[in-house]
């Protein structure tokens, strides 16, 4: 599945392996034809790549084949204790979490759910969490307080759902309270932006001691698309408001939002998810050896000061 | 009421027009005097029509007991954002112009009924009452200063959510603000809630829900999506009372509707109830 | 509406109000015949009441025009400011509460609401309250703890709802989670049962510093129907099962679980509302001033005693 | 296994009703050998029979590690109750004898996989599991130990509810084990609820729904009120599927469903993360 940036790749490679196949069967060989062609398809990938458009780098943290929290969990723990329920009404699949050994560090997973056949697409409603969903992350937050286990958090949706039983049983609510609580988890809270970081359901899990992307993940006030139709009163120019909005890894590092940028295979994640998993897995146990290292108090206080000053107004500026 | 307007240019020969107001939401001809009279809400229908952060806070703080706070604190443009009808900077600056204000917050501190209190008052006519940088930041250091100094604290939410043209940083705000509630609670220092028309995304999904309780004032909109995103999403229409106060009280988020005349004594009364002891 | 056992007495008030009528219009007198009812009505009231049977309190506890909630709250509370919804769900009627000053006191009310029309009693659901009922009460307990407010409880109820969305959502989560966080409150909690403790749904806001319980209230493990129908296998035992269950103010004094009886007027509360309703005051504000001289850790090791000890076992007994 | 009764009365010409068993959810006819080999876990449709508390004892706590604790306590007869099939004295002492249990529960500490754990096992034989003053002192007395030497607390409930037979002290159970749960979540000791066929009543209201960790077994019947009662109350069938685990696992209530074989390495894995650090 090329995206539309990624067209001019998509041809060389069908031509390489044209060429491959023309090479068993005839006798004339290709392999000049073939390293020539291979050399252009490295140099025209690294310049499709190096300038993605916000827009483009959208698409990629979309894409289809891009890594979930589900193979972010096959491939860094040993172990998954998946729990569930908000203890009140249901058990969402918008967001998922339990215990985890990641890398021998013992910890509470928890992040969107996207899912990746149509049948866990649907289940998980597409990683749009209900109030439910955000409860039960809260309520495994409050655990991993109580057994002193640092929290790892995985922010790969849309937005949280916009349903008539979702604001009916307080989607504002379980949000505003997850934002208000997590910023007194006395354990070290990573948040990890992996896919798309949509608004206030991004947040609503979003609030650690360091927070690190992907670099083709984006993180955005709202969608590019919402942006477009309401300041440009037209959907179609959500590649204006991408790049108005500033929502690439780059981007929100230059803000001082985001605290290390986990740098992907050329292409994006979905070319090779190891390799994007385990820089993942690198980037997360840098940061938790470092943040176990603080105390409760001290680890609140830095929460704290982290999103305080986030905004934080200079009179001289 | 000291703070209605003085209908200053009506001249001799004035218009009806001058004189005469029309209710947006039942469409009632009011005089425009009993309209003032009665605080902008309609005498028919009891539509709570929206008001400005000082009309607000002469409706509510002891005469000559205001002190604004973090009144310095501006809009910044970190994104150096522009749309299809300009850069953010120009709509700022006519925000700014309209309405005197510098933010969509009024913060400050005062007596309310003769208890000193920490306030925070949006504006919805400053870029829709959104939520950004200087209004995350009014409201934290104003939360701050209501701990140090343990004045109950008291925010009137009017917002239609963050404000997409200073991006992530405006989306910050909700965990910014929230943190700064959370500390509140920490210390056991009172924070009430106001809700009234429009509440909604990131102000309803952040310290607008968070209060020690929730006031509502009567059919304020107050909601996390918007009602056009949410009848797309479910395909079908959403009943009337949908994102109401009265709908938000039955479902168990707001404590109680309480309408503007009696606001202030309703919260005075409640803050008998936060004084330390 | 006198209760059957009730029948002599109305018969004597009939009579002597049958005779004053006759006074008015007769030319004999029958003063001295009125004066010798009056006196027979006293000491057959006397000697009805005084050896009530646990059954015949039954009857009282839920007599139709005893006081309930909304009463004591207008008899004893110069403000009383309700409290709506659970944050979560929806805003049960079947318990209630709000910031009330009471005889001067700052507290928080909280307790089962039966409703007095019919109108009102459908809405409370006859006092029978649901999972949102419970998560009210303990959401404005927790707010009472960070108000230092101290909490009065009232309760009456015939049990919690027993109804398929009351499971659904978790009618046995709520109570426990009820019995488990009030016993962590760091403010007084003063519990009057004033009608009917009946079970779970009467202890979900039960977990007291002081049980105070009307004179003529019952508290029950189960309802006396529901005992006789399981243990006599006929539920017209329950006169029976109410005396072997011994649920009488009495009882529970001897067994210890009530910490003081307030008495009713003779013939019950309903007989003189205001009368039970000033004597309940006078109980309440005497151990608010007791318990208000107590530390936030003394209240919560005084309470834990106070339930601990309750079924403490003695091996030499 | 270790726990199974040896069919120590078998002899020649035993009869085939010796040989089998009926499962009493699918009624397969199963090979007593077989039955007790699954663990009392019908092979047919994985029903989960109840077992004794010995036994699940057994299946759990490493061999030789068990010490019981608070078994001093048993039944008292505070009302000195009757009802219509005699006193509750006789009913008691036949349920002693009948299990050759004091209590309700059976509590002590042992090694679970290595790892010291307090427990408290229900047995459904002993009146049906139900708490009463010695239930819920032992359970008590054992939370208590159980936090002064930071051991994890598991407690496997099965249970109909409150006994009615000691009448309110039963009630206050619920009250009192709940305060000791609560002081093991102060001293942030975990504390795992299992759930097994049937937790009903004052038993799921109290201690059974508050664990850190909720795990049911397949099936098992959870619920507060009777079947019966909610059917009478709104005047229509329940679901099937109503208050049986997997129903609470849907509805947020449940963390795990957990199959008897898997039970103890489940607790093992998940007693890792509640390990003190
Ligand atoms: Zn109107
Ligand atoms: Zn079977």
């Amino acid at each position: 599945m090329a995206l539309d940036f990624e067209k001019p790749l998509e041809e060389i490679e069908n031509r390489i392996s044209e060429l491959k196949k023309l090479n068993e069967k005839a006798d004339v060989s290709f392999d000049t034809e073939i390293s020539a062609l291979e050399r252009k398809l490295r140099s025209t990938s690294k310049r499709v790549y190096s300038k993605l458009s916000p827009w483009e780098t959208v698409q990629i943290a979309r894409h289809a084949e891009r890594p979930l929290l589900r193979d972010y969990i096959a491939g860094l723990c040993t172990e998954f204790l998946e729990l569930h329920g908000d203890r009140c009404f249901g058990d969402d699949q918008g967001i998922i979490g339990g215990f985890a050994t990641l890398r021998q560090h013992r910890v509470m997973v928890i992040g969107h759910q996207k899912g990746r056949s149509v049948e866990e697409k649907i289940e998980a409603n597409f990683g749009m969490a209900s109030p439910d969903g955000y409860r039960k992350a809260m309520r495994l937050m409050h655990l991993a307080a109580k057994y002193k286990l640092p929290i790892v958090s995985f922010i790969d949706t849309p937005g949280a759902y916009p349903g008539l039983e979702a604001e009916a049983r307080g989607q504002a609510e379980a949000i505003a309270r997850n934002l208000t609580e997590m910023s007194l988890l006395p354990v070290p809270v990573i948040v990890v932006v992996t896919g798309e970081g949509g608004s206030g359901g991004a947040i609503g899990i979003g609030v650690g001691n360091v927070v690190l992307m992907l670099s083709n993940a984006v993180y955005s006030v709202i969608s590019p698309e919402g942006c477009a139709s309401i300041l440009w009163r037209d959907g179609s120019k959500a590649p204006e408001a991408a790049a108005a909005l500033k929502i690439t890894a780059d981007s929100l590092a230059e803000q001082g939002i985001i605290d290390e940028i986990i740098p992907e295979p050329e292409g994006g994640a979905h070319r090779d998810p190891n390799a994007a998993i385990e820089s993942t897995g690198d980037a997360i146990v840098k940061h938790l050896r470092r943040l176990k290292k603080m105390s409760a108090k001290r680890l609140i206080d830095h929460r704290y000061d982290k999103f305080s000053k986030i905004g934080r107004f200079k009179s001289r500026k | 009421m000291a703070w209605f307007r003085k209908s200053g240019k009506k001249t001799p020969g004035a218009s009806e027009e001058d004189l005469w107001t029309v209710c947006p939401s039942c469409k009632a001809h009011i005089y425009k005097q009993e309209w003032e009279a009665e605080l902008k809400v309609c005498p028919k229908c009891n539509y709570h029509a929206r008001i400005s952060c000082t009309e607000r806070r002469d409706l509510l703080i002891d005469a000559g007991t205001w002190r604004e706070y973090a009144g310095h604190v501006t809009t910044s443009d970190p994104l150096v954002f522009s749309d299809a009808k300009g850069p953010y900077k120009e709509k700022a600056a006519a925000a700014k112009a309209k309405t005197g204000l510098k933010e969509s917050v009024l913060t400050g501190d005062g007596k309310l009924g003769g208890i000193p209190v920490s306030m925070a008052i949006m504006d919805f006519r400053f870029l829709g009452g959104s939520l950004a940088s200087g209004t995350g930041e009014k409201i934290t250091l104003t939360a701050e200063h209501a701990a140090r100094h343990r004045w109950p604290f008291i925010i009137f939410s009017a917002s239609g959510g963050a404000r997409m043209h200073e991006g992530i940083i405006s989306l910050m705000q909700m965990a910014k603000t929230c943190a700064a509630i959370a500390r509140l609670n920490e210390l056991k220092v009172p924070y009430i809630s106001v809700l009234t028309d429009p509440t909604t995304g990131g102000v309803s999904a952040s310290f607008a829900m968070m209060g020690d309780i929730n006031i509502a004032e009567p059919r304020a909109l107050i909601g996390f999506a918007g009602r056009r995103v949410i009848e797309e999403t479910i395909k079908q229409k959403l009943p009337d009372d949908f994102q109401t106060a009265e709908y938000l009280l039955e479902h168990g988020f707001i404590d109680h509707i309480v309408s503007r005349k009696d606001m202030k004594e309703y919260l005075h009364r409640v803050l008998q109830y936060g004084k330390r002891r």
